[in-house]
């Protein structure tokens, strides 16, 4: 079955390959845990093509930099919001984008996988039990220098596949595979309303514990799909001089409380900013509280849509539910 | 200026009247904004007792206001309201005046005030009905009431049409379950917080 | 740089509870700062010439003035460095007066306030450049909304001053309230008598253009050049070619339209003339009763017309009009006295608003000026008036005074009598409230010379019994005084029906941009200083809009704000404000956000010579209000004098002080 | 959009997933003097398909006298049956006593002030519940089933009677609390009755306080104000005064001597629990309704009414002898002539 996804999906770009200049994909990394960007030129690069719950990365996070160019681009259902964020706000154009939309029922997340045993020299991974059959009867099957070792894929899902109510790309042009049900369960923000039931105190006390971990590298501005302003971003700049370049506790949480607020109403939550934390820092916490408040305040959600327009991208005379005055008629 | 303090005229001394204390008490207690009262006298014009109380509505309120607190506490008025919620849903100025009454009600309790004995009593028996059944034993309520009132009679008559109706019920009806004593508790705790508070 | 700083007093205002000779101490030693000192009044006349003085003598090229809100006296400040050779936009003021002295008595803690606002404003200043205002041209021409007494006074002192009007009404003819009213107070005019003369002075003036029936649609530009859509709903009747015979009134086979000129008191006809002196006395038809709209055929009015006027297949029509200046001018709605249930409005026909009894009262109204009550016809001998419906009431959101209802009862309350002599009147009322002139004197009559009995208190219920001479309203209150219950058996209840915010009004700020109230009404400038202007350059404010005021009150005001029209527009060329938005081409990377978001349409995408978009603001008509500086993902667009690094200066100043003291 | 000055306006009604499943909190009255409303009660809502679950265990609600006496006493008495009433899993608690449902609903009003919760959870002995979920029997009737379905479900229509609904000083008022209706001029009543086929009479009293409890304490004033609602109600000519309320009943039924010597009046006409005419409007037997308990006899009022019924017929059968019959005419009356 993952063969034919692999064959359909090479179909499906070969006939595309003339048209565009090159397509964004998966293929095998340095290890069978890993998979990595690949541009498709030619159809000899087809061969390297794969897709599983490997492929981690969201593609689209690459196109903001490509602009002007034409492109194909391989997405999951998360990383198709991604797009549809990107098209939706003018910042790439739809007719110079191919989607290649794979419906995908999760991907890992290897530091649940490293909990569980130690891949440092993992021989190869099967993925069995794959289909639309649901989560419960799937696993991983990692053969390791001290042998086999089977973990349940629910296990080792990353969160955000856990919750996820898109698994089929919402944005096309061709769907490869069948269609899936959503596996996920309806994301109630629980994570976040458990957060902010703790007191102030216990609140700051924990971003201190976190922030003072950072290391200011940015990569969870590199790998954000949607943070557009790389090349003068406020934290590089000098005018103005919003962050100086000292190591302080304030000025890494003053960047990252930036970069939330810059994506307020437009993070999909992919989670990659997260994701590529070397340190890891629970970042995509702030960003669902972001959404928690857009969900609540405008029954919004980023990235449904290309036409949708965003709440912080308008302007209201009256909102419906922030009463900053009364209103008559 | 010292004569001034024997007040021949009888005139009010609003200095020396008001009871700050009270004035705070009736507001925390009631919850209500006293000094939005402006005496438009809706309350008045729609209370239904009117007739028998020795001080109209709103000038209770008046009395609360001004923080006269005797005045306000030793008279029938507050005895006599129904809490009918006619004030209260009329007021112009959102105060739940029917709940002024009753706070005022309980001060005057508290302050051994009982000028109409009558509804006093059939209060208590009430409560002290519910107290020991856990819920209201009517024909008792009334033979308790008949005789501590000094009425004996004065709803005799009704009985022969109860009666012959099935409306009359000789034993209380008693809840099944844990019911009874759980509201004997309630009772219990509410009297010994009584005694705490020091009862005035 | 070179940087003065001066702290004001403000007499005791400030001085009293902050040290202000501290901040000035601890203003000198802020980076670029070679002067700083205290005075008692800085925006008198000494206060002004010695900021000159300072600038020339220690070569300033920045001040800084610690005092007021910029609200009161920024302009003041600016005129005076601008009078030393500085450019105004070198000037920043730090408000140590309402964000400080005025809120708290702590002396110390003000002190440091006030330091630490007087630092973000020299750090502020550290990042100011130069802005130079551009001129333009100016429409001289005036909108009125609303032809009301208050829109048809501004219309004419304006038109008689020179300038060009255009009076949009959205009923069909002008005239307003006032001109269903019989008489007015204190004099007993003939209200009609008095307005009328004006509103034909209105449909006659030259200079003036009258849109009746008619609404504003939108609302475009700026002081001096507003561009308004005005949409005239079609009357289906030719109005070049109607000459108000009444011809089709006579015909119309549709009698049975609730009269809303009259309070829905009586009927009119489907074509409509409202009332005999009615500007413009057109017939306009109703298509909701209308059989020719509401069963297909009918065509009696076409054919009677002897004009040929009349035409069913009209359609609304959009005119765009160019004006200087806004005079909104859109008057008043009346409580809607079925809301108080205890009084059985709209369940007791007898039980009527005052304005319904005001027509009843007329000569011209649907009785012919003879009081009769609705239920049979009758004439009441005993009528009670119940003041402060719909007022006074925070139970019904209604907690203002609305001004001029007691005089309008009393007034009732005497014509009752001059109507039936034999007739008693019964005033309810909490508190009279006469403080015009000849007010008092008028309420004294009333109770002295007609004796109208007033009763100190509120009526909780009304409700029907049978009287001795049939069906009776009986009136339930309290009479306060008498500390006891009250009633009366009355033949007819008026309510005194409050004021209310023009329905609508909320709509029509919002295209004005100008700020109203939680109940509708608009807000003026300043409650003292600024009683006609608003907070949106030229845009005026008369009559009830702002608040619930009798007719003396609106006319002033009108005649106020057409004075303060005809001063804007009697200059040729206004200047434009250079605290707009700026777009730094090279960063815009053309995305469109700020054209989506901004509210005033002030953005427009350019193409570039390689086919690239690009964001550019249309200075004259932004507003400055920042939105898209903010949307804008790449900083592209930032606001003159409010760019980021000024107010990252500014922030910075503030923080680096908390760090400090938090330490 | 709020709209201002309509403060009056009940709240939405919440969505209900179980609309016809209900708790219910009957009150001591209606398990003594007051019995047939109960039993009435019971017999409408089983023929309207409304399930009522009896709230377990329940005890005296403090009624009258215990906010009288002291606010918390009253909230937590109150609390312990909103607290049984949860136990049903019921959204909403239906209770055909006024007086039960005031004491039910301001204390769960209170209950939301983090003192007077403390305070009654003390008396309590226990955690009190959030909300109070408390509405009357009528509320329950004309939401959860509706005038039109009840109208469709009439099998002997109340043609004729002329009746004086009469809701009591509590069931509506204050408006903030008790979120039903209007507060000074109720309609939920009439609209059933209306439904029943009777002719509801325009009453100005509807909300006027008829002497409360204090027909024992202080008779005299129950007597001078349950006359005025009398002499209102014959005034409008109804032939019945129809209540909601137990103890409105006592004091215009039961004590209608009492109420009569004191106004040197004779007032007759009877005052039914709209319960008890609502069933016999569904075609339920009268010993389902327990008529035989009104103090003033039904019977006379509804042969009255059918007598009115009759002759009104036949009058406008012989005025319609004349004219052709036409189909849809303003009579229904399947014995008219033209049917």
């Amino acid at each position: 079955m993952a063969s034919d996804r692999i064959e359909a999906l090479k179909a499906a770009m070969a006939a595309e390959l003339g048209k565009v200049d090159f397509v964004l994909g998966y293929a095998r990394g340095f290890d069978p845990l890993h998979a990595t960007p690949v541009t498709v030129r030619t159809e000899k690069d087809l061969a390297k093509l794969i897709f599983d719950p490997t492929c981690v990365q969201n593609l689209a996070t690459s196109l903001y930099g490509l602009r002007g160019k034409r492109l194909g681009v391989v997405v999951k259902g998360c990383d198709s919001r991604s797009v549809i964020q990107l098209v939706q706000e003018g910042l790439w154009e739809r007719e110079n984008l191919v989607i290649f939309g794979l419906p995908c029922n999760g991907v890992l997340d290897l530091a649940k996988v490293r909990v569980k045993a130690d891949i440092t020299s993992v021989r190869s991974v099967v993925f069995e039990g794959e289909g639309p059959d649901g989560l419960e009867n799937r696993t991983v099957r990692l053969l390791l220098p001290g042998g086999e070792k089977l973990l349940p894929l629910r296990d080792v899902l990353a969160d955000k596949c856990l919750r996820c109510r898109y698994p089929n790309p919402l944005i096309h042009d061709h769907m490869i595979g069948e269609e899936l049900e959503p596996q996920g369960a309806e994301d109630t923000y629980a994570d976040v309303a458990a957060f902010e039931k703790l007191s102030t105190q216990e609140r700051f006390d924990f971003w201190k514990r976190q922030m003072s971990r950072c290391i200011r590298c940015y990569a969870c501005r590199n790998a954000c799909p949607l943070c557009v302003c790389k090349h003068v971003c406020l934290a590089d700049s000098r005018e103005p001089h919003w962050l100086s370049a000292e190591a302080t506790l304030q000025e890494k949480w003053l960047f990252q409380v930036m970069h939330a607020l810059h994506l307020a109403g437009r993070c999909t939550e992919c989670g990659e900013c997260q994701r590529s934390c070397p340190m890891g820092i629970p970042i995509l916490l702030l960003k669902r509280k972001m959404n928690k408040e857009l969900k609540e305040i405008f029954g919004y959600e980023a990235g449904v849509s290309t036409e949708a327009v965003p709440p912080l991208h308008t302007f209201l005379m009256e909102e419906d539910k922030i009463k900053d005055r009364g209103l008559l008629w | 200026m010292q004569n001034s303090r024997q007040n021949p005229l009888r005139t009010v001394d609003l200095a020396a009247m008001r009871d700050e204390a009270f004035q705070a008490a009736v507001a925390s207690e009631s919850g209500q904004l006293l000094a939005s009262c402006y005496q438009c006298g809706n309350c008045t014009a729609g209370c239904a007792y009117t007739h028998d109380y020795d001080i109209p509505v709103h000038q209770v309120m008046r009395l609360v206001q001004l923080g006269h607190r005797e005045r306000a506490l030793s008279c029938r008025s507050i005895w006599l309201c129904a809490t009918c919620q006619a004030c209260t849903t009329r007021c112009p100025n959102n105060i739940d005046v029917a709940r002024v009454m009753d706070v005022l009600r309980h001060m005057a309790r508290r302050a051994g005030h009982a000028p109409e004995p009558t509804v006093k009593t059939f209060t208590d028996g009430f409560l002290a009905s519910v107290a020991r059944h856990g819920r209201v034993f009517e024909a008792g309520l009334a033979a308790v009431f008949a005789i501590k009132s000094g009425k004996p009679l004065q709803d005799a008559g009704l009985g022969p049409a109860m009666l012959s109706r099935g409306k009359l019920a000789f034993l209380p009806h008693e809840p099944e379950g844990q019911g009874k004593a759980e509201v004997a508790a309630i009772f219990e705790r509410f009297y010994a917080r009584k005694k705490q508070g020091g009862g005035e | 740089m070179r940087i003065g700083v001066m702290v004001c007093h403000c007499g005791n205002n400030i001085a009293a509870t902050v040290d202000v000779e501290a901040v000035a101490a601890a203003a000198r030693e802020f980076p670029d700062v070679v002067f700083a000192t205290d005075h008692m009044y800085a925006c008198s006349d000494p206060g002004q010439k010695s900021i000159e003085q300072v600038i020339t003598d220690m070569k300033l090229d920045g001040v800084v003035v610690a005092s007021c809100s910029p609200r009161m006296h920024e302009a003041t400040f600016r005129r005076a460095v601008e009078r030393a050779g500085l450019n105004r936009y070198m000037f920043e003021m730090a408000n140590i007066r309402e964000h400080v002295a005025w809120i708290s008595l702590d002396r110390r803690r003000n002190t440091e306030k006030a330091t630490d606002l007087v630092r973000m404003a020299v750090e502020k200043l550290r990042h100011n450049r130069p802005l130079t205002a551009k001129s333009f041209d100016v429409q001289k021409r005036v909108l009125i909304v609303g032809g009301g007494v208050a829109g048809v006074q501004a219309a004419l002192d304006c038109a008689d001053g020179g300038l060009d009007v255009v009076l949009v009404e959205r009923k069909q003819a002008i005239g307003g309230i006032m001109s269903k009213l019989d008489k007015t107070f204190p004099t007993i005019d003939c209200s009609v008598c008095v307005l009328g003369p004006k509103m034909v002075d209105v449909g006659q003036h030259p200079r003036i253009t009258l849109h009746t029936l008619s609404e504003v649609e939108e609302v475009s530009g700026y002081v001096g050049n507003f561009e308004v859509t005005v949409r005239k709903k079609t009357p289906y009747v030719d109005w070049t070619k109607c000459t108000g015979c009444g011809a089709c009134l006579e015909k119309c086979p549709s009698k049975k339209v609730p009269d809303s000129f009259n309070e829905n008191v009586s009927f009119c006809t489907a074509i409509n003339i409202p009332f005999p002196q009615a500007i413009p006395k057109r017939a306009a038809i109703d298509p909701a009763h209308c059989r020719q709209f509401t069963k297909g055929k009918c065509g009696v009015c076409q054919k009677v017309c002897p004009a040929d006027a009349i035409d069913y297949t009209m359609q609304d029509e959009v005119v765009t009009e160019k004006v200087g200046a806004i005079i909104a001018a859109t008057g008043l709605d009346l409580f809607d006295h079925t809301k108080c249930g205890e009084y059985g409005g709209g369940r007791y026909p007898d039980v009527i608003t005052s304005l319904a009894y005001e027509r009843m009262l007329s000569a011209s109204g649907p009785t012919a000026g003879h009081i009769k009550r609705p239920s049979d016809g009758k004439e009441p001998k005993t009528v009670v008036f119940i003041s402060c419906v719909g007022s006074r009431d925070r139970s019904l959101d209604r907690p203002y005074c609305s001004n001029f209802c007691c005089m309008y009862t009393a007034k009732q309350a005497i014509l009752t009598r001059d109507h039936i002599p034999d007739s008693k009147a019964y005033v309810f009322y909490m508190d009279i409230r006469a403080n015009g002139k000849g007010y008092e004197e008028f309420v004294r009559r009333a109770q002295e010379e007609y004796a109208v009995e007033y009763v100190r208190g509120r009526v909780a219920q009304v409700y029907p019994q049978a009287g001795p001479d049939g069906p009776q309203l009986l009136v339930r209150g309290a009479d306060t005084l008498l500390g006891t219950q009250v009633e009366i058996a009355a033949d007819l209840v008026v309510l005194a029906v409050g004021v209310e915010a023009s329905k609508g009004a909320g709509s029509l700020a919002e295209k004005l941009r100008i700020s109203y109230d939680h109940y509708g009404f608009f807000l003026e400038g300043h409650p003292k200083l600024k009683p006609v202007e608003t907070n949106t350059a030229g845009v005026y404010l008369a009559g009830c809009c702002q608040a619930p005021k009798d007719i003396p009150s609106s006319v002033a005001q009108a005649s106020a704000a057409a004075g303060k029209v005809l001063s804007l527009l009697s200059k040729d060329k206004l200047e434009s404000d250079p605290q707009i938005a700026m777009v730094t081409g090279n960063r815009c990377i053309g995305c469109g956000k700020c054209e989506r978001t901004c509210p005033f349409g002030a953005i427009r995408m350019r193409e570039m010579r390689d086919g690239s978009q690009r964001a550019e603001v249309v200075e004259t008509v932004c507003q400055g209000c920042g939105i898209c500086s903010v949307t804008c993902p790449v900083r592209a667009i930032q606001l003159q004098h409010f760019t980021d690094s000024q107010l990252l200066a500014e922030v910075n100043a503030l923080c680096r002080t908390w760090d400090e003291t938090s330490e | 959009m709020s709209v201002p000055g309509n403060s009056s306006a009940s709240p939405a009604t919440p969505a209900l997933t179980n609309p016809k499943r209900l708790a219910y909190y009957p009150g001591c009255s209606q398990s003594g003097t007051a019995a047939e409303y109960d039993i009435s009660t019971r017999a409408c809502c089983a023929e309207l398909g409304l399930e009522l679950v009896d709230v377990p265990d329940w005890t005296c609600c403090g009624s009258t006298p215990a906010h009288t006496v002291d606010h918390h006493l009253a909230g937590a008495l109150a609390a312990r049956n909103l607290r049984q009433a949860e136990a049903t899993g019921c959204e909403r608690m239906a209770t055909p006593c006024p007086s039960c449902l005031a004491a039910l609903r301001t204390a769960g009003h209170h209950l939301h002030q983090e003192a007077y919760r403390a305070e009654v959870e003390h008396l309590l002995g226990g955690p009190a519940p959030q909300e109070s979920t408390a509405i009357s029997v009528l509320q329950a009737l004309v939401e959860n089933i509706g005038p039109e379905a009840i109208a469709t479900a009439v099998k002997k229509p109340l043609t004729g009677l002329r009746v004086a609904p009469y809701y009591g000083c509590i069931m509506n008022r204050p408006p903030e609390l008790m979120a039903f209706d209007d507060p000074e001029n109720p309609t939920a009543m009439d609209r059933i009755l209306a439904a029943c086929g009777a002719t509801v009479v325009p009453y100005p009293f509807k909300t006027e306080c008829c002497g409360a409890a204090f027909g024992m304490p202080r008779l005299d004033v129950m007597q001078r104000l349950s006359a005025r609602l009398l002499a209102m109600a014959e005034e409008c000519g109804a032939d019945v005064v129809v209540v909601a309320c137990p103890l409105c009943q006592m004091n215009l039924d039961l004590r209608r001597g009492q109420v009569n010597s004191a106004a040197k009046a004779d007032y007759r006409m009877p005052v039914p629990y709209f319960t008890q005419l609502l069933g016999l409007a569904l075609g339920l037997p009268e010993s389902s309704l327990c008529l035989d308990k009104l103090v003033l006899d039904l019977r006379p009022a509804l042969a009255r009414a059918e007598e009115r019924e009759r002759k009104r017929a036949e009058e406008s059968a012989a005025q319609n002898g004349a004219k052709p019959c036409k189909p849809g005419d303003a009579s229904h009356k399947e014995d008219a002539p033209c049917a």
